[in-house]
């Protein structure tokens, strides 16, 4: 059947960067209201989804820039990374250490393991999922 | 409401099971489905439902203002959502893979390993 | 007032899911339902904004937001499988 | 008087998704079916997020209602249109009562080609006469 | 480890270096005799796993030290013998590693203070006896052979050891030299019974008695050094120590004695008449084995001091004459190139010293003065006579048996050296003098000891007699006693045993068509049906419960996950399907009705994407119960997860084929009751769960401390990351995890595709 | 803080995620391969020593207090437990650097076992019974990706049926978590416990404890819950095949000896009653199955069903006794059958077959392989001295004071039938003559020299050490043993340590 | 539509750097950044013209609405009504926009029009195939479409 994919595409360039953001956001906010770590990554991946399904498996690598399996692997290494502060500080693993940069005038950047770790979970999830999409796409091609 | 759900989550599982019991290897991939939406729906139930007090403190606030559903409950789950979402795709794999290697999707033709 | 008219809602859009879920069972051909499938996900959408106002709870609107955003890749995942099964 | 309107935006919303479902259920053909869901259902997305952004009558709700909104209209008609064409192209039949088909004859089923009829002119910002375009079969 | 090295610098002289070995300790246990004890005395105390009172005690009294000597005097020789008989061989360090083992495995048993210690050598003696007869273990009916003998002494050894354990229950000790020194009336314990079945299960399997017996003449094959010293001197010779051994303690029951004795003189006979009516030289000598294990069997059973001093007496005499006529057996073999009696004849003016001392062995067996056999075969007659109960039975059974013997004795040392020279398949020379200084030594021990038997009486046997009554005997020992009834019966055996030998030629073919017959109903055909039968059920088994259709493995799962689950509830709770209506608002019953009909769609469409769908529209109803019921991320997380599995089974789905309809109605109708039944239980146990919450949640925690403690307001979030955040950090290594597989499954493939 | 405590996990994880991060660099994974789990054995030795230096060693995740954080929680089961993963870890390592496959080095066959080790030490350590379900998915989807790694047809027939009926079991824990969550509204096992025991009418515990039974024992793979073992172990490469066998089953083992002792304890007459004939049968059809059996590994795994009834004999009878010849047991047949396993890939390797009928003469050829054979294989029919010997002894003994003779008769006949498949293993492959139709014999003579060929024989020749040291020197296995049911048979030791003795 | 984009990032890093995660910040941000855009767009030429659309889009919106709400009636008349008043059909219709924004953005808002569906454009761009339900005025539809069409591009273009 015909391969018209035009319009799929034109969309695809304009939702794609909504669904990231609002996936960023999700993950950015989590602690607070719905969202965080995993469904911030599952957003984050039907983005990727899309773009796949618009574009093609080698397409989405290249806006991908690194391999999933890596995104997966700095995934796990940020979540893993999360528990060196209270392993420094010898107290039970997953202790969370919260910490307040100081920026311009009286602003502070908000810093903590626990944010760390969601990131981890985020980049964890979306790496699996864009493994899973991607690989199969490529076994039909 | 927890008593009709425990019928539904009842009859989740027997189409859960009636479907893994079936020789065909896509069926029994939607039983799998189903069978993780009940186990998944069978905690919401037991551990109490509670309509519109999800988990979530006002802002400013340190305590809520008044009952509220049982968080921790939610957690397991949306672990178990996100673990079973994993496994179901290992296994939508498998059954692929399975399918192009043994070259049927009868169950019954894939014993030859067991004896 | 405002309870009786959202227990209508409630009722007008628990028929609306159904019926679209006859339509689902009816088929008969796969778009008819994915069609239901996606309006399935509309009337979700319904449902949450009904119980945003019933509960008072603005937060369930992210619910909507991520609905709104993705549901349709199922409709794209599906219309690429008709498409890929005609290929052969 | 908040409650009122928000009664209306409720229920009209909730009519408009119903009206969706009962024609997904009655209309004949998938091309009609999907006439009804797409629009119905985007326009009782509408009304009920109007609906909610009246009754909490606040900034942030605003914006995240509006949202809605702008992201339903432009998803659906994404997926309505896939749907669609994936539905006409693998040949799912059109309703006895449909009155005229302009694409069947543009689509070569062997090449996966289809044609506009206007190969041949040239790319002009002024519109080419209405009529059907000629058939050249 | 180091007996290869050693064959190699000592070359084919390595039998004689490693009967060193042995030979000193000979001289070791000699040097104990003067200083034995009553109760015997400890030579090595470790506490091995005091835990379980197992220690490593070895203990020196009169029997022990009458086996250990018997163990190390003829293994000096067996050593020797072996060297010469198996030169050039091969494996022979390997040969010697195992008789070494063996050997030491052999003292480990018979010195063992500890019944867990003893077993424990019971059972390496098992075990190297089968590597030793497997030795030739390309030959397969050598490995059936070996096998057979495992098999049978291995299944007695866990008789045996459940049997020491009830007695060291009853007891209180695994310490024989305690249990041996309590007074304790263990005939009168309620484990007595089984106790003794037990462990006579387990000597009656490793001394080859009947209805066991049939094991030792299979395992003739291995090569004769090991026949002459495991299955004829030593290990068989092992039950017949324990129960000597266990005889003070637990022969006060009238089980232990009337067992023994029947069993023994059935054994006797057995043994002496299959002995009698075989053709091939060692199987004759391994049922004559059997016959004197047998005699030795039922001496214990009859019990009494007379009884006891005829044990020790035959036991020594036993060991002596057989050690002897085997290693001549093996002499035979190893220059005639068979085993066959009936093609060997005068050989004896090819190898007369061979000759002579298979007439000497021969002499002993058959009960002649002077030699000690002579001696034992009287106290053997005089205590039978004077047995307590069934002395009339078993003087003639004990007759009968003599006179077989006596045959048998025939058979052995005159049958191949008198008469027609025979047509062997090698020409005989006379052998080795590495092959014959052991049976020379052994046969001329025997005459000594007949000559003299006080030497042995005093400086040993007395001890090992009271070791075994447990109490100190007084016994005189002489090769005269006068004209008595024994002499009598001895004198008729001997006659009746010399007519039989005359009439052998005669008797062959009629002895063979009834053993033939017989050995169809025999015991050795039970083991066959044993063996056979386990192979039936296991395949049976197999093919039932194995079968390979996972269907029915997952039909037995649920069955009896449910099975019990229902029958525990029912039991244990009650059951209560209540429905209450009102608790639920109209639209929750339109979304539970939507659940339904997707799952029951989903279950029963024939369309595969109708049901993936399907499946898709219960992910919006099970979302939609989280959002209506206060779980917002759930609902979030299910309609995402919901997504993207409908997009993944499209994805894969298009490779697949259609729904097909495979199974039998008879097949959906089983499968449906049972998932109905499951799905039943679920409901019935929600519903008991429902009744019963016992205690408040934790979760009141976690409201409290969320916003103050972790600072954060999404509590479900809060608990994800922080207060159970190792839940989710196990989670996304599921997550890769079932990444990578997917991985492999799909890029491996390919790649393999991709090879030549 | 018991830093101990966390880094049997933690070793592992970032092993995996290291490893995975060096996807191409498979020079690296090696490496890493051999020093994570070399790691990973002396961090468990470390906690061994801890925890029988304190008894109990608890570790609340997050620093947030128990019951509502997760804690870790290690008493002498439990590091024993661990050690035995450090051991069986490091073995597979080794021998993988010989044994696997390029294709399935490239395809994260470490990153892959790193992490399932990490989901049994998970297991083994978790004091909560929802991170328990965590942790055994950890370990399942491991074994899934391993079991399917290389995508033979064979491994795929066995994963379909390890998949299915493993996830079914999952589905049920998962269950039953989410019921005993809402009966007594916790999820820390020693909250759960102490709950537990104050409920006046424990039927519905009951009922409950019955979910766990069955989902752990289809884990365990326990009669009639075992088919999917013998239906797959044999399919994957041999060093996975030595790892599920050690390791997989025996943390159902351990998770049925977790709950059974501390938190089911409520009916033991019905509860224990059930697990007895379940031990039983498991022995019994276990040991018949093999006798079936002609091919090494098919073998091997049927007697892990056979074994897995010798454990839980000792949980069912529940008696002090009991429990430490089921410790016992557990510690013993890891080793042993790990090793068996690893055997028959040296074998395979050297004759290109696992069934008996193609294999023969590696007696002759090579005694050395053929003395590490019988150690193990004597070892798991329970000839002594080897340690299986007084692993089944304490068990029969331990059976005959409970008086349960029946069960006791059957474990001792399902002794002689180990030994028989075991002899028939061994006359086979190592007793008879090279089939004639292997007509290559350079590789059983060792006239090939393999490339790493030391790394197939240090962990055989370790195991078999362990073996052997474990027979000879068994006192202190033994007291090991002693204490772990002793805090086994004392739930409120465990309690006290994870809650403080205030409460 | 790049500088909807450039708008909204910079909104949001207006809330990230303000550390105040609600809603009315985003606005806020949103509009500050709106302002920022206003003026850099006579320096970059990619964000040409963005300050004047957003007027143009709300007015677009309320004439979309509208349109929406009063086509809507007929549909839902002709699905409650047992009789079918419809006459569908499948035409062509020759296209003014060019670019594949234009197309995607006409496509989509025709999609959304009751009683009209776009099915597929040909392969050169130049037709749009549109289901409609009401062919009973052809010509009347065209017209609908085509101001439809102009109304689009004047924001677009
Ligand atoms: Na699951
Ligand atoms: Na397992």
């Amino acid at each position: 059947m015909k391969t018209n994919t035009l319009i799929l595409h034109t969309a695809a360039l304009f939702i794609m960067p909504l669904q990231l953001m609002f996936s960023l956001f999700l993950l950015l906010r989590g602690h607070d209201e719905p969202g965080g770590g995993f469904i911030g990554g599952l957003v984050a991946a039907s983005a990727f989804v899309l773009y796949a399904f618009a574009f093609g498996s080698t397409a989405t690598r290249r806006i991908l820039r690194v391999d999933p399996r890596d995104l997966l692997s700095a995934g796990l290494l940020f979540a893993l990374a999360s528990t060196l502060p209270a392993f420094l500080a010898g107290q039970p693993m997953l202790t969370a250490h919260w910490w307040e940069l100081p920026l311009l005038g009286d602003t502070y950047l908000k810093l903590s393991t626990v944010l760390i770790f969601d990131i981890g979970v985020y980049a964890a999830v979306l790496g699996t999922i864009m493994t899973f999409v991607i690989n199969l796409m490529e076994s039909e091609e | 409401m927890e008593s009709l759900m425990a019928y539904v989550v009842g009859i989740l599982f027997a189409a859960a099971i009636y479907m893994m019991l079936r020789r065909s290897i896509v069926k029994l991939v939607i039983g799998l489905i189903l069978l993780s939406n009940a186990a998944n729906l069978l905690i919401f139930v037991v551990s109490g439902m509670t309509r519109g007090a999800p988990p979530l403190l006002p802002e400013g606030a340190e305590v809520p203002l008044g009952a509220m559903a049982d968080p921790l409950p939610q957690a397991l789950i949306l672990t178990a959502i996100v673990i079973a979402f994993g496994v179901l795709a290992f296994a939508v794999v498998l059954i692929r893979r399975a399918y192009e290697v043994v070259g049927t999707d009868d169950l019954d033709q894939m014993k030859d390993t067991d004896t | 007032m405002i309870p009786f008219v959202i227990n209508i809602v409630y009722f007008l859009l628990s028929l609306a899911l159904l019926l679209a879920f006859i339509r689902l069972t009816r088929g008969p051909s796969l778009p008819d339902r994915v069609v239901a499938l996606e309006l399935i996900a509309s009337v979700v959408v319904g449902f949450v904004g009904v119980h945003a106002i019933d509960t008072g709870i603005s937060s369930l609107l992210d619910v909507a937001i991520v609905i709104a955003l993705t549901a349709f890749l199922a409709a794209i995942g599906f219309a690429r499988f008709l498409e890929r099964g005609t290929q052969e | 008087m908040t409650d009122i309107i928000v009664s209306i935006l409720l229920l009209a919303g909730a009519g408009f998704m119903l009206l969706a479902a009962v024609g997904i259920v009655r209309l004949p053909d998938l091309p009609t079916r999907m006439h009804a869901s797409t629009k119905a259902g985007a326009m009782g997305a509408m009304f009920t997020m109007a609906g909610v952004a009246f009754f909490f009558a606040d900034g942030v709700v605003l914006a995240r209602a509006f949202a809605i909104v702008v992201f339903i209209l432009i998803t659906s008609p994404i997926a309505a249109h896939v749907i669609g064409r994936a539905g006409y192209f693998i040949g799912t039949p059109l309703w006895s009562g449909t009155i005229k088909d302009e694409l069947r004859d543009n689509y070569d089923s062997q090449t996966h080609t289809l044609r506009s009829g206007y190969e041949d002119s040239p790319e002009s910002a002024t519109p080419p006469p209405e009529t059907t375009p000629e058939k050249n079969n | 480890m180091a007996v290869p090295a050693l064959h190699r610098m000592t070359g084919k002289y390595i039998g004689w270096a490693l009967a060193l070995l042995p030979a000193s300790l000979t001289v070791y246990f000699v040097s104990l005799i003067p200083a034995l004890q009553a109760n015997g005395s400890l030579l090595i105390e470790y506490a091995w796993l005091p835990g379980l009172d197992i220690t490593l005690n070895f203990l020196v009294d009169g029997l022990s030290l009458v086996f250990a000597l018997l163990i190390s005097g003829i293994g000096t020789f067996i050593l020797i013998y072996s060297g010469s008989y198996l030169a050039g061989h091969k494996y022979l360090a390997r040969f010697f590693v195992l008789m070494l083992s063996f050997m030491a495995s052999m003292f480990g048993l018979v010195l063992s203070d500890n019944l867990v210690t003893l077993f424990v050598f019971w059972e390496l003696t098992s075990i190297t006896s089968y590597l030793l007869i497997g030795f030739n273990h390309e030959d397969i009916e050598t490995r059936k052979s070996a096998l057979q003998g495992l098999f049978v002494t291995v299944a007695g050894g866990l008789a045996l050891m459940a049997g020491l354990i009830l007695l060291a229950i009853m007891s209180g000790s695994y310490s024989l030299s305690e249990i041996l020194s309590s007074n304790m009336a263990l005939h009168e314990h309620a484990f007595y019974t089984a106790a003794v079945i037990c462990i006579l299960a387990g000597t009656f399997t490793k001394s080859a008695q009947v209805p066991f017996h049939f094991w030792l003449p299979n395992a003739m094959a291995a090569p004769t050094p090991v026949s002459a010293f495991l299955h004829s001197a030593t290990m068989v010779k092992a039950g017949i120590y324990l129960m000597a051994r266990l005889n003070p303690s637990l022969g006060q029951g009238e089980l232990w004695s009337q067992a023994l004795m029947l069993f023994g003189a059935a054994t006797m006979l057995t043994g002496a008449y299959l002995a009698f009516s075989s053709t091939g030289i060692k199987k004759v000598l391994a049922y004559s084995t059997i016959m004197a294990l047998g005699t030795l069997t039922m001496l214990i059973g009859v019990g009494t001091e007379l009884a006891l001093t005829a044990f020790i007496c035959f036991l020594v005499a036993h060991s002596l004459y057989k050690g002897a006529l085997f290693m001549v057996a093996g002499a035979l073999d190893h220059e005639t190139g068979t085993k066959d009696i009936t093609v060997m004849g005068g050989l004896r003016k090819a190898m007369p010293i061979t000759a002579a001392i298979a007439c000497l062995a021969a002499l002993s067996q058959a009960g002649l003065p002077p030699l000690f056999g002579f001696i034992a075969k009287e106290l053997l007659f005089e205590s039978l006579l004077e047995s307590p109960i069934w002395s009339a039975g078993l003087t003639i059974a004990t007759v009968l048996a003599a006179m077989l013997l006596v045959g048998v004795a025939g058979l052995v040392a005159i049958k191949p050296f008198f008469g027609k020279s025979g047509n062997t398949p090698k020409s005989p020379h006379e052998a080795p003098f590495g092959i014959l200084i052991g049976p020379a030594v052994l046969s001329v021990t025997a005459l000594v000891f007949g000559l003299v038997p006080f030497l042995p009486e005093v400086a040993l046997l007395q001890a090992a007699i009271g070791s075994v009554n447990g109490a100190a005997v007084e016994t005189n020992l002489a090769l005269w006693h006068g004209v008595n009834k024994p002499l009598m019966l001895s004198v008729v055996s001997l006659l009746l045993g010399w007519g039989l030998l005359a009439s052998w030629n005669r008797l062959r073919s009629p002895l063979n068509a009834i053993n033939t017959s017989a050995a169809r109903f025999g015991p050795e055909a039970g083991y066959f049906k044993f063996m056979e039968g386990i192979t039936i059920i296991a395949t049976w088994q197999t093919r039932v419960l194995q079968n390979g259709v996972l269907g029915l493995y997952l039909l037995i799962l649920v069955a009896v996950t449910f099975g019990l689950t229902g029958y525990t509830l029912l039991t244990k709770h009650g059951i209560n399907l209540t429905l209450d209506l009102a608790d639920s608002h109209f639209y929750e019953w339109g979304i539970a009705l939507l659940l339904v009909a997707a799952a029951a769609f989903s279950s029963t469409t024939h369309s595969r994407l109708g049901s993936v769908a399907s499946v898709g529209v219960l992910g919006f109803g099970v979302a939609l119960t989280f959002i209506l019921f206060s779980a917002p991320d759930l609902g979030i997380t299910q309609l995402l997860v919901e997504t993207l599995t409908v997009i993944l089974l499209v994805l894969v789905l298009f490779k697949l084929p259609e729904f097909g309809n495979l199974s039998s109605p008879f097949e959906r109708y089983r499968d449906l009751t049972v998932a109905i039944f499951a799905g039943l239980v679920m409901t019935l146990v929600i519903l008991a769960a429902l009744d019963v919450q016992y205690f408040e949640s934790i979760s009141s925690y976690y409201i409290e401390n969320s916003a103050t403690l972790a600072y954060g307001r999404n509590i479900v979030n809060v608990i994800l990351v922080d207060f159970r955040a190792l839940d989710t950090l196990g989670e996304i290594f599921v997550l890769s995890l079932a990444a990578l597989g997917v991985l492999s499954m799909i890029k491996l493939k390919a790649e393999d595709q991709h090879k030549p | 803080m018991n830093l101990e405590l966390a880094l049997p996990i933690l070793i592992p994880l970032t092993a995996g995620a290291v490893s995975i991060a060096l996807w191409r660099s498979i020079r690296y994974q090696r490496i890493i391969a051999v020093l994570a789990t070399a790691l990973l054995l002396a961090a468990s030795v470390w906690l061994l020593r801890s925890t029988i230096d304190q008894g109990f060693l608890v570790m609340e995740m997050g620093s947030w207090p128990a019951p509502f954080s997760i804690v870790f929680v290690s008493d002498l089961l439990s590091a024993i437990m661990i050690v035995l993963t450090g051991i069986i870890g490091l073995a597979i390592a080794i021998y993988s650097l010989a044994s696997t496959p390029k294709g399935h080095e490239k395809f994260g066959y470490y990153p892959l076992m790193h992490l399932l080790l990490a989901g049994v030490a998970g297991s083994f350590l978790t004091g909560d019974i929802f991170n328990l379900f965590v942790w055994f998915e950890v370990m399942l989807l491991a074994s899934f990706a391993l079991l399917t790694l290389g995508g033979e047809r064979a491994q795929m027939e066995g994963a379909i049926k390890y998949v299915t009926l493993n996830l079914f079991s999952s589905a049920i824990f998962l269950s039953a978590v989410g019921l005993l969550y809402g009966t007594v509204g916790t999820l820390n096992m020693a909250d759960i416990a102490q709950k537990v025991a104050t409920i006046e009418d424990p039927g519905m515990v009951t009922v409950i404890s019955m979910m766990f039974m069955v989902s752990f024992g289809i884990k365990a793979a326990a009669f009639p819950l075992f088919f999917w073992l013998p239906a797959s172990y044999h399919t994957p490469q041999v060093a996975v095949s030595a790892l599920f066998a050690g390791l997989l089953t025996k943390v159902g083992v351990y998770a049925l000896y977790r709950v059974f002792t501390l938190i089911f304890t409520q009916d033991v007459d019905y509860t224990h009653t059930i697990l007895l004939w379940a031990a039983a049968l498991t022995m019994l059809t276990g040991v018949l199955g093999a006798a079936a059996q002609f091919e090494f590994r098919r073998i091997l795994s049927f007697h892990i069903v056979s074994q897995i009834g010798y454990m839980l004999l000792g949980l069912a009878l529940f008696t002090p006794l009991a429990i430490i010849g089921g410790v016992f047991y557990i510690m013993h047949h890891i080793i042993v059958k790990t090793n068996l396993f690893l055997i028959s890939g040296i074998t395979y390797r050297l004759l290109g077959s696992y069934d008996l009928k193609d294999l023969g003469g590696v007696y002759k050829e090579r005694p050395l392989l053929a003395l590490l054979f019988l150690i193990p294989a004597l070892s798991l029919a329970g000839i002594p001295p080897l340690s299986g010997f007084f692993a089944k002894f304490v068990v029969i003994r331990a059976g005959l004071e409970a008086e349960a003779y029946v069960v006791t008769g059957i474990a001792l006949l399902v002794g002689l039938l180990t030994l028989y498949s075991m002899i028939k293993i061994w006359a086979e492959v190592f007793w008879k003559k090279t089939p004639e139709h292997v007509t290559d014999l350079r590789r059983l003579r060792g006239e090939v020299k393999e490339k790493h060929n030391w790394a197939y024989f240090v962990p055989v020749i370790g195991l078999a050490a362990c073996t052997v040291f474990i027979g000879l020197n068994g006192q202190p296995i033994y007291e090991l043993a002693e204490m772990a049911a002793h805090q086994l048979l004392n739930p409120q030791l465990y309690i006290e340590a994870v809650l403080g003795a205030q409460r | 539509m790049i500088g909807f984009f450039w708008n909204i990032m910079l909104a949001l890093a207006w809330v990230a750097l303000s550390g105040d995660f609600s809603g009315m910040n985003f606005a806020a941000g949103f509009f500050f950044a709106y302002l920022a855009l206003m003026v850099l767009q006579r320096q970059v030429p990619v964000l040409k013209g963005y300050s004047r659309r957003i007027p143009r889009i709300i007015a677009f919106l309320v004439f979309f609405i509208k349109e929406l709400v009063k086509a809507n009636y007929r549909v839902a008349y002709d699905v409650a009504t047992p009789v079918w008043h419809m006459k569908p059909g499948v035409i062509a219709f020759r296209l003014e926009a060019r670019t594949d924004v234009e197309i995607m953005f006409l496509s989509s808002v025709i999609s959304l029009t009751p009683g009209t569906l776009s099915l597929d454009i040909s392969d050169d761009k130049k037709v749009l195939f549109i289901h409609a339900m009401f062919l009973q005025d052809e010509e009347q539809l065209r017209q609908d479409l085509r101001e439809l069409e102009h109304k689009i591009l004047k924001i677009l273009r």
